[in-house]
């Protein structure tokens, strides 16, 4: 069965390699944060995958650390994309 | 194959073709809104079945949580980052509509 | 009340993170302690309560609404035409600023053909897939859920985004 | 071919194939994202590689701190500086400098196969060691026992880093507040969720490092977590990090190299500097850890927040 | 425990030479500081992985546990010194106008400030 997780996990990783073509593509930044965060989630599962194919629980903490801080490079983004590089995009018109 | 196994193999099978379907979106997909549509949706379903799949192989019940609360975190964290970049790419004409806001 | 129902679930969250080792218990509780401190100054309790039950009871209906969303979108996705028609749709939402709003928001983004892109003086920017679906009516039957989970405060929700201004500001 | 070589093949391919990306492409966002994404598939490959240590100290890094500090980076680069890729060399210069490189890697390769492929290392060793070490997870015993040495030089090239960041600021900055000021409309997306998480963060970070003593983890994973989850309520316009004159602030980057130095002059007392008796040491261990994981969070935090920019907040 | 999922590390092993070629040539060919500091970052994680394979030769005693140290060790003197480079390229940036050393107008020789190699 380990073989059968292992090969899904592999499946997987050609989402992730989608996800690198939309972030050659572009075309804006975006769209290639957004493919970033595609890769994080799809990370998340190989790694559950990992876990299971390996009968080894450390491994999810693995993807708990790549969960809790999957929004992290994105709140960045949003943040430098606003009218001064330091706010937030809902902040109404100064 | 146990009845556990079938379960698992149907579970992760399923999963994957939603991060397929995902993926495919979001390289099909015209325009990013759409995009973010299946970024959000299509992965987060894959990983919850794929969670759920896995949940009677990992032994004890603590990592069985534990693999829940990894879903929960991604969702959340893909609830809010699809609205921040839905909200950097606004059209400008909905930001002042009822009433005109001095700008 | 509202500090003990934080540490209850930042200790509960610690339980599932060690398997409930016994070793690691008075480690956890000094964590939840502080966990719910945190808490408390980064989001004050405001007057409103959470009913935690309610919330759950919400989770079926709301978990079997997002696979369908996952199902409606992967199946524009695959298919050979890709069915889309997009548009925007600004909802007036009369939840309360804050959590509610955002929460709303976070929600109507998991479910089928619609995102949310913020909020902006009570109004919610709605992205739908399908412009010809009854979004309108979804969000306000949702909105009257979420309302009667996260409780009401005083002042009816429908204020400037700002009004809800300062709160909770960490100096 | 089994899954197992299929999956690490394909895996190895992609973390090539990003790198490539990264470096070669001509977009300098792209190249964050790819770098970025990079980071990512190199934690999955330690997995594989069994160290799942790594694995954690790479995915706190990767997709909490790099993210920030490289798109940070890039937007007050392009706000204040030319684009200007003009200067790039020659045809010519390229294909020499490809053909070296490839050398360099032809090299390495040789002698990744040149190696015994029974050689055990240091694992034995360790192994033997390890029951005297007070600690059950081999990696920490090397890092705060066996070798002890090095964590304790490296807590300090922190902070010479994080000095010599302070140390770009303007004289009248000095002192002041790292980065210019952060906001975000409080009752927004972005606040929420910087409100929402922290908890939760902080639940998870002192866990790596509770769990560190016997299973991966440790000091550093859970300093880097915590240091994100700080950056995060900074973003999110809740609380500004501290003026960088603080005294609090100065306490808690020094405490954790302090402490270890003081743990390492008391074993130089009974006999060797940084020795620790095998009864005292799994309570030492976690007392070092306990105020490293404190100095590298807020080291970690401060040294992405960059140097003083203002003295009013 | 790593028995049954097989094991790649000579593979790993040649993927991390081929990284380090890979940063290398980003680090002398390419031009742009930022993009210098993606090479240097990818040349050390080369090394770190060409370093963790051959640590991991015989599956059956696992993953040998000196190195998994250093490398963390040097992940974190990594993230150290790219956030210290950053901070003079920014500032480098600000003070110049500039984004690269290479001197298109020769009238203002780079400051000092510029060299990201430096420190540490």
């Amino acid at each position: 069965m380990s073989a059968v997780l292992l090969g899904f996990a592999a499946f997987l990783l050609l989402s992730v390699a989608g996800g690198l073509i939309r972030v050659l593509r572009g075309p804006d930044a975006a769209d290639r944060i957004m493919a970033v965060q595609l890769i994080g989630t799809s990370g998340v599962a190989v790694l559950l995958l990992l876990a299971a194919a390996g009968a080894n629980p450390a491994i999810v903490d693995v993807a708990l650390i790549m969960a809790l801080l999957a929004a992290f490079a994105a709140v960045a983004f949003v943040k430098s994309a606003s009218a001064d590089g330091l706010g937030d995009p809902e902040e109404p018109d100064p | 194959m146990t009845p556990i196994d079938l379960y698992t193999l149907a579970m992760i099978a399923a999963g994957a073709f939603f991060f397929f379907a995902g993926t495919l979106g979001l390289l099909r997909f015209p325009d990013l809104h759409s995009r973010l549509h299946a970024l959000t949706k299509a992965d987060n379903l894959g990983l919850g079945l794929i969670v759920l799949g896995l949940l009677p192989r990992m032994g004890d019940v603590a990592t069985m949580l534990k693999m829940l609360l990894v879903w929960v975190l991604v969702v959340g964290a893909a609830a809010t980052v699809a609205q921040l970049i839905a909200r950097i790419a606004l059209p400008g004409h909905l930001r002042s509509r009822p009433k005109d806001d001095g700008r | 009340m509202i500090p003990l129902k934080r540490f209850v679930i930042l200790f509960a969250v610690w339980l599932i993170l060690t398997a409930a080792d016994p070793g690691g218990l008075a480690v956890g509780a000094a964590i939840a302690t502080g966990g719910a401190w945190l808490s408390l100054r980064l989001l004050p309790p405001e007057g409103r309560t959470v009913s935690l039950p309610g919330l759950i009871g919400l989770a079926p209906r709301f978990l079997w609404r997002s696979v369908l969303g996952g199902v409606d979108v992967a199946w524009r996705a695959v298919h050979p035409r890709m069915p889309l028609k997009t548009g925007w749709l600004v909802h007036e939402t009369r939840l309360p600023a804050g959590m509610p709003r955002v929460m709303l928001g976070n929600e109507f983004s998991l479910l089928p053909g619609t995102l949310v892109a913020g909020s902006l003086d009570g109004r919610l920017f709605v992205h739908c897939l399908d412009t010809e679906a009854d979004i309108a009516g979804q969000i306000r039957e949702e909105e009257a859920r979420i309302d009667r989970v996260m409780g009401r405060v005083e002042s009816d929700g429908g204020g400037e985004g700002e009004n809800a201004g300062d709160r909770g500001a960490v100096r | 071919m089994t899954p197992a070589l299929v999956f690490d093949g394909l895996l190895a391919l992609l973390a090539v194939a990003a790198a490539m990306a990264a470096i070669g492409g001509r977009d300098l966002f792209g190249s964050v994202a790819f770098f970025i994404v990079y980071g990512l598939l190199i934690a999955i490959a330690w997995v594989r590689l069994d160290a799942i240590d790594v694995a954690l100290a790479e995915a706190a890094i990767g997709a909490g701190l790099t993210g920030i500090l490289l798109i940070s980076a890039l937007a007050r680069v392009e706000r204040t500086a030319s684009s200007g890729e003009s200067g790039e060399g020659g045809r010519l210069a390229k294909i020499a400098a490809a053909l070296l490189c490839a050398g360099v890697a032809g090299a390495l390769a040789w002698a990744a196969l040149a190696l015994d492929p029974q050689g055990a290392g240091l694992t034995p060793l360790i192994s033997e060691a390890l029951p005297q070490a007070g600690v059950g997870n081999p990696v920490t015993a090397v890092l705060l026992n066996f070798r002890a040495y090095d964590t304790l030089l490296e807590s300090i090239v922190l902070l010479f880093a994080l000095v010599a960041v302070w140390s770009l600021a303007d004289d009248g900055n000095w002192g002041g507040l790292p980065g210019l000021r952060q906001h975000a409309r409080s009752d927004g997306v972005l606040a929420t969720f910087g409100r929402l998480l922290p908890p939760f963060g902080l639940v998870v970070a002192v866990y790596l490092v509770w769990a560190g003593s016997e299973n991966p983890g440790g000091a550093f994973q859970g300093g880097t977590v915590l240091a994100a989850i700080w950056l995060l309520v900074a973003m999110a316009g809740i609380t500004e990090l501290p003026r960088v004159s603080s005294l609090p602030l100065r306490a808690a980057l020094v405490f954790g190299p302090a402490f270890f130095l003081a743990v390492g002059a008391i074993g130089a007392l009974a006999g060797t500097f940084l020795g620790l008796a095998p009864a005292a040491a799994k309570a030492i261990i976690l007392a070092v850890e306990a105020g490293l994981t404190l100095s590298i969070a807020a080291t970690l935090a401060l040294l992405v927040a960059g140097s003083p920019q203002r003295t009013q907040g | 425990m790593s028995g049954a999922l097989g094991h790649s590390a000579t593979l790993f092993a040649l993927t991390g030479a081929a990284l380090v070629g890979i940063g290398l040539y980003g680090f002398v060919a390419r031009t742009h500081l930022l993009r210098r500091v993606l090479a240097f970052n990818v040349i050390g994680s080369g090394v770190f992985l060409f370093f963790g394979a051959t640590g991991f030769r015989r599956p059956d005693l696992g993953a040998d546990p000196a190195p998994q140290a250093l490398i963390i060790t040097g992940i974190i003197v990594a993230l150290s010194l790219t956030a210290l480079a950053l901070a003079l390229i920014t500032r480098y940036a600000a003070l110049s106008g500039r984004s690269s050393l290479e001197d298109e107008a020769p009238d203002d020789e780079a400051p000092d400030a510029g060299d990201e190699r430096g420190g540490g």
